[in-house]
């Protein structure tokens, strides 16, 4: 199973703060996001652009190819920049 | 307008170049001189960036018509060190790590220079003081402070040394 | 070499401070920063700029200009490519649009022409002689009153987004950020001390000294060359590009030194504007900013309202938070409110909060990133309601925030779970620290604050030669805009354990090395010397498969040792970098390698300060007589840049504290566009800058490093609020806290 | 814009009057901001500095003569000019860094009329006088009345200030300046103090002169403040009494440095710790200056 959690923003649009999903719908981050915009239509798109994942904890910046490990915990976070 | 024909010694040669009465000598050290270790940081003499040695003074270049130079002495960045040996403040400010980015080093390289030629043994404060005309952004003046009480007591060591031999 | 980087501190040279590779350029006056460069046949350039904070462009009439005596060239917004009719998206539409204004002006400063001439003083001139017809429209200059029924419209097209459903009409609310969890009213009601505060604090300016400056030279095949000072040539080039319609390979930008940037020049002004000029002209061009120009149309960072409500129990407990923020974004979107909404609580582990923050454009300068973009103006309200509430329990200050403070395993207010973080040392640093148990003087307050930045990762790219005399090159992508160059040196030196003045680290241009992102985000000494590091383990593992062809024996038998392949049964004589690459011809070709990742695994920054004032009751002035800092640099690697990057953020912040602010007149023009006007301290201002350094490790970097650039720069304004507090009776919601806005809080109190 | 460097006050006064665009510099730390903030730039800048006269300080029984541009730093690094005067060179010694003290002169901050020139208070204060040199031959005038407003003075368009007469000071006589900025160096003044204090054989004040910078067009005389101490103790209570008139006597405007109920409290406050100070110097005691 993998444990997907929502930022607030995106809370608005799921309705729902966590789901888990099969590990085997959900390898990679790419399968992730297909995943979710067929649940909750026109999601996608937000997920894919300006926004990062933490695996685990672990940022991601660019995380569209990013396998995700049965297990695992799944944050979508707004991207992060710096000066 | 014609343009002014200027004659004046720079880092210890003989120098001459041509400038607008207008032209700052700031200016004219950066593009007439290729003197481009004189930095400019504002233009209006409120950072201290451009700042030189002019007979001795320190002041900023670019609060200075081009014109006035005539007949003056100027010591840049570049006339600190000779061929082989750097200036006990250049060693120290690298030594020290003070500088980051490095683009007001110049300036308080020849500030702290004028500094310590009037006054060997500065307190603390006092280098803060004569060293308020340089802003710097990167380092919050901590590391400069120490690097020029560094050359000063490591130039005054030196003289002590070479008075007793 | 492969230690574990949370156990191994025997290291030769990371740690060490030697003097920096690019040292003595920069103390000779060699080094060339952007505005340095001469190129044969070189003219330079002037920018006409918008007087007014708010107009439509009627009309703009150059043939008065391109008369004048020396002009070359003069271009308009009409000479740019109008990426809206190609459809390109809207940040690159705005991005266009803030190089080079096409319909309407949004700031003063926002550039409405440009002008190549043979001198600056006759482009100068020739500016002078554009004659732009506006009709002035009303403008907006903060954020509460951009969001106001009817306030005036920045963009006919903007729609706030991250609101469901989205809204219909154009607003100046560009943007909303939202974090929440728990239960905000039953957290509320748990709480035995419930306060809320109203917020406010000005734009600040990041305050390089070198003022931004950019030389082109295009030429007649589509291509050009480019040279400037930023944080990121790369980004430099497609921003460039992308403005220009070009290709960005056409583009190579060669990075000047740079001084200094603290995220200001992440970002492009001049760029696009000396590539079209030098097309134009059809010879190199050079374009250098006054300094007035710098504050009115590049950075600074957000201006800001927020309220901040945050519930205690009498024991300490921290049970809900409640924060709102609207954050100036400038003429165009992208404030950091954002970031700011992730980092508000990020040092705390708080069950119920609801953050909301909202991006709003104004008549002022599109901000640029900061020094921990955004979390600084946030942390200064949540960083001092703490305080307020730590008196009103009667709690120590830092006792109250060691009980909520964020820990591992603790899930952080933006989502995921903190890893080993250092949060926790930074405060029991501060709390051991000397300053701490030394008693506060009478007439002194002292303040604690404390901050959190993410650091980040990302692209970076190493090219490591071994040259025939064995010293090593490693040429990465990564401008040096604090020391980072001496950083590489010092993790080849290690990783091959050679002296480090045997290294020459390079940073090459965008033709020479692959696609490297911003020196930003803390992120180059972990992730660039990442990289550096990687690629030198390549080339020991490559040095000692040559030493085994050059020694007939199997790779297994040979280790690499200090600077030199050695023979496991010591009847060889070891082969130093020098002699193996003497033989690289006939052992597979020079040694050289790249290295290339999209690194990840930053290790979050917290930093905890500490700092006493002085307060002249009759005059508002805050004298700041001591002042240390801990941070958690996860692994310092040349500890005197490091406690560089922290000193200077602190500073930075005592200026944001005390002085700095943009100052607007009523018709929306810059009153204090000057080093003069806008304070930034200066050195009689301040004492030395005490420094700890905390290293906890970051577990997913090979030495440990987590990146210091930024957190500094978060506590300062909250710490000297507290500080005054405690000095004077008087608490201060507004920054800067400066002597005219303190007196008239003593007179109140005193009334 | 063209340059010439006379070397006598003749020569200055001929090319003054001969060039109505003409303008006279000594450190241009003034001048040159502007120009580059966009002022019209002169036709024909005349540099006083390579006047003799323009740039001598001669000391004598009566005083001093201050060349109008000599560098303000030949003042501070006078050790009987800053003995005798202390206040008036912590003044002088205020107008910008070491690198604008080697420029700046008391004649340029005087003729560039900004109400917040820091050494003007101090020469109100110790009864400065400026000789004019002008197409009609020459004039003194007090120090007060040259400026006549802001970036305005009332000297003629063929005069410029040759150089200041400054008295030495009476026996018991003590003068300081204070000044409040936001910060301590590279500011301009919000409020300025100046103030010069002469004690009789009791210690009482015997006379004093109290002048404001930056609280008005002009600088300030606070005549109220004086006669509130002639003849009395320098005490809390003189002392307040000092810095209510002084905050009477302010006429301050908004703006980005300061506000007026800021400029107008805090000049009450200078003026008593001035007067505090220049008590202290005229009694023989030490204090500290401003840093």
């Amino acid at each position: 199973m993998v444990t997907v959690k929502f930022s607030a923003s995106l809370r608005e649009r799921t309705g729902e703060s966590d789901l888990t999903v099969d590990a085997g719908d959900a390898p990679s981050v790419r399968r992730l996001i297909k995943l979710l915009d067929e649940r909750f239509p026109g999601v996608g798109e937000q997920l894919s652009e300006g926004h990062s994942v933490a695996i685990n904890g672990e940022i991601i910046a660019d995380p569209l190819y990013e396998d995700i490990p049965d297990g695992a915990e799944v944050h979508f976070i707004p991207a992060i920049a710096g000066g | 307008m014609g343009r002014t024909h200027v004659s004046c010694t720079i880092n210890g040669h003989e120098a001459e170049f041509l400038a607008d009465a207008g032209d700052s000598l700031l200016n004219a050290l950066r593009d007439e001189v290729s003197l481009t270790g004189v930095k400019e940081g504002c233009g209006t003499g409120d950072c201290g960036a451009c700042s030189v040695l002019l007979d001795d003074r320190v002041t900023c270049a670019c609060l200075i018509f081009a014109p006035e130079a005539e007949g003056t002495m100027i010591m840049t960045v570049e006339g600190l060190a000779d061929a082989e040996h750097l200036h006990p403040l250049q060693q120290t400010f690298l030594e020290g790590s003070a500088l980051q980015c490095g683009i007001c080093t110049p300036g308080f390289l020849m500030a702290a220079k004028a500094l310590l030629d009037k006054n060997p043994n500065p307190t603390e404060t006092e280098v803060r003081y004569a060293l308020a005309g340089n802003l710097c952004r990167c380092t919050g003046y901590d590391k400069i402070i120490r690097s020029v009480l560094d050359a000063a007591a490591q130039m005054n060591a030196d003289q002590m040394n070479g008075a007793s031999s | 070499m492969t230690e574990d980087p949370t156990t191994n501190t025997g290291f030769k040279w990371v740690g060490t401070r030697p003097i920096r590779p690019d040292g003595l350029d920069k103390v000779t006056g060699k080094a060339r920063f952007g505005a340095d460069l001469v190129l044969p046949n070189m003219i330079e350039a002037a920018i006409a700029r918008s007087p007014h904070a708010h107009a439509r462009i009627v009309s703009i009439d150059t043939t008065a200009a391109e008369s004048m005596p020396g002009v070359q060239a003069v271009i308009t917004g009409a000479d740019f490519p109008d990426l809206k009719e190609a459809g390109a998206k809207q940040p690159d539409v705005f991005q266009a649009a803030k190089v080079m204004a096409r319909d309407k002006v949004l700031f003063e400063g926002h550039p409405v022409a440009a002008v190549a001439a043979a001198t600056r003083q006759e482009a100068q001139r020739a500016v002078a002689a554009i004659v732009v017809e506006y009709e002035v429209l009303p403008h907006v200059l903060t954020a509460g009153a951009a969001m106001a029924d009817g306030a005036p419209l920045l963009h006919d097209d903007l729609i706030t987004a991250n609101v469901d459903p989205a809204p219909e009409a154009s607003s100046n609310v560009a943007s909303r950020a939202l974090q929440q969890r728990g239960d905000l009213d039953a957290g509320f009601a748990a709480a035995d001390v419930v306060i809320e505060r109203n917020y406010t604090t000005k734009p600040v300016h990041q305050g390089y000294i070198e003022p931004h400056a950019a030389v082109a030279d295009a030429g007649q095949d589509g291509r050009a060359h480019l040279w400037c000072s930023s944080q990121g040539h790369f980004d430099m080039r497609s921003s460039t590009a992308n403005v220009l319609a070009m290709e960005p390979s056409l583009i190579n930008v060669t990075p000047a030194e740079i001084g200094g940037g603290f995220g200001g020049k992440t970002t492009i002004y001049l760029e696009p504007i000396a590539v079209l000029l030098s097309r134009k002209a059809g010879r190199p061009v050079r374009v250098v900013m006054d300094r007035d120009e710098v504050f009115q149309a590049t950075g600074p960072t957000s201006g800001s309202e927020m309220r901040v409500k945050i519930g205690v129990t009498n024991d300490g407990d921290i049970t809900a938070a409640d924060v709102f923020m609207a954050f100036e974004a400038g003429a165009f979107p992208g404030s950091p409110v954002g970031a700011a909404a992730m980092t508000a609580l990020a040092c705390y582990d708080i069950d119920n909060f609801f953050v909301e923050g909202f991006d709003v454009v104004v008549n002022k300068p599109k901000v640029a990133a900061y020094r921990a973009p955004g979390a600084p103006i946030i942390a200064f309200a949540v960083e001092g309601l703490i305080d307020e509430l730590a008196r009103a329990i009667d709690m120590d200050p830092i006792d109250l925030r060691l009980k909520n403070a964020a820990v591992e395993g603790v899930q952080a207010p933006y989502g995921p779970t903190h890893p080993r973080i250092g949060f926790v040392e930074t405060l029991e640093a501060i709390r051991d620290s000397d300053h701490y148990r030394t008693p506060v003087a009478a007439n002194q307050g002292r303040g604690v604050a404390c901050g959190f930045w993410f650091n980040i990762g990302g692209n970076s790219v190493a090219t490591v030669n071994v040259h025939e005399d064995g010293n090593v090159s490693v040429i990465t992508g990564s401008p040096d805009i604090g020391g980072s160059r001496a950083s590489m040196a010092l993790f080849a030196a290690e990783e091959f354990g050679i002296d480090v003045e045997r290294i020459n680290p390079q940073i090459a241009d965008t033709q020479t090395i692959g696609h490297t992102d911003v020196t930003g985000g803390s992120r180059v000494t972990l992730a660039t010397g990442k990289v550096v590091v990687e690629a030198c383990r390549e080339l020991t593992a490559d040095m000692c498969r040559r030493a085994a062809k050059m020694w007939d024996c199997e790779v297994e038998d040979v280790e690499w040792v200090n600077g030199h392949a050695q023979h496991a049964s010591g009847t060889e004589t070891p082969l130093s970098m020098a002699a193996i690459a003497a033989k690289a011809g006939r052992t597979g070709g020079p040694i050289s390698t790249t290295y290339t990742e999209n690194v990840r695994g930053a290790g979050a920054g917290f930093s905890t300060q500490l700092v006493d004032v002085e307060v002249d009751e009759e005059t508002g002035q805050t004298k700041i007589v001591r002042y240390t800092t801990a941070q958690d640099a996860g692994k310092a690697i040349h500890p005197s840049y490091v406690e560089g990057q922290m000193q200077g953020g602190v500073v930075q912040g005592i200026g944001w504290a005390l002085n700095e602010e943009y100052i607007h007149r009523e018709d929306g023009t810059l009153d204090n566009p000057s080093f003069l006007d806008y304070r930034i301290p200066v050195a009689s201002d301040l004492p030395m800058i005490e420094t700890i350094v905390v290293e906890v490790p970051n577990p997913n970097h090979p030495y440990g490093v987590r990146g210091v650039g930024e957190v500094g720069i978060v506590p300062p304004m909250g710490a000297i609020a507290n500080a005054i507090d405690r000095a004077t009776g008087c608490r201060l919601h507004d920054l800067p806290m400066s002597p005219v806005r303190l007196l008239s809080a003593i007179n109140d109190k005193n009334a | 814009m063209d340059y010439l460097a006379p070397t006598s006050v003749d020569e200055a006064v001929g090319a003054l009057a001969a060039d109505p665009e003409a303008r006279v510099f000594a450190g241009a730390t003034d001048l040159i901001p502007q120009i580059r903030a966009g002022r019209p730039e002169p036709g024909l800048l005349i540099d006083l500095k390579r006047i003799d006269r323009c740039t001598a300080v001669t000391a004598n029984d009566a005083g001093w003569v201050v060349g109008a541009a000599t560098p303000t730093s030949r003042l501070t690094e006078d050790p009987a000019f800053s003995g005798a005067l202390p206040g008036l060179s912590e003044a002088a010694g205020l107008i910008g860094s070491d690198q604008i003290q080697n420029r700046s002169s008391l004649g340029g901050n005087l003729c560039n009329a900004s109400p917040a020139a820091d050494s003007v208070p101090a020469m109100v204060a110790n009864d400065v006088r400026a000789v004019v040199a002008g197409s009609s031959g020459t004039r003194t005038v007090p120090v007060g009345d040259i400026a006549t407003g802001p970036g305005k003075t009332s000297l003629a368009d063929d005069e410029f200030i040759v150089e200041f007469e400054i008295d030495r000071p009476p026996a018991n006589t003590g003068d300081a300046y204070l000044r409040m900025t936001p910060r301590t160096e590279m500011d301009i003044a919000v409020v300025g103090a100046g103030a010069r204090v002469t004690l009789d054989a009791d210690g009482n004040c015997e006379s004093a002169r109290i002048a404001l910078g930056a609280v008005a067009p002009t600088v300030v005389r606070v005549a109220d403040a004086e006669a509130v101490l002639t003849g009395q103790p320098i005490n809390d209570d003189t002392l307040a009494a000092v810095a209510a008139a002084a905050s009477a006597a302010c006429n301050p405007i908004d703006d980005k440095r300061g506000t007026i109920e800021y400029r107008k409290q805090v000049a009450g406050v200078l003026a008593k710790r001035a007067v505090k100070i220049a008590a202290e110097r005229a009694g023989g005691a030490t204090t500290g200056g401003t840093h």
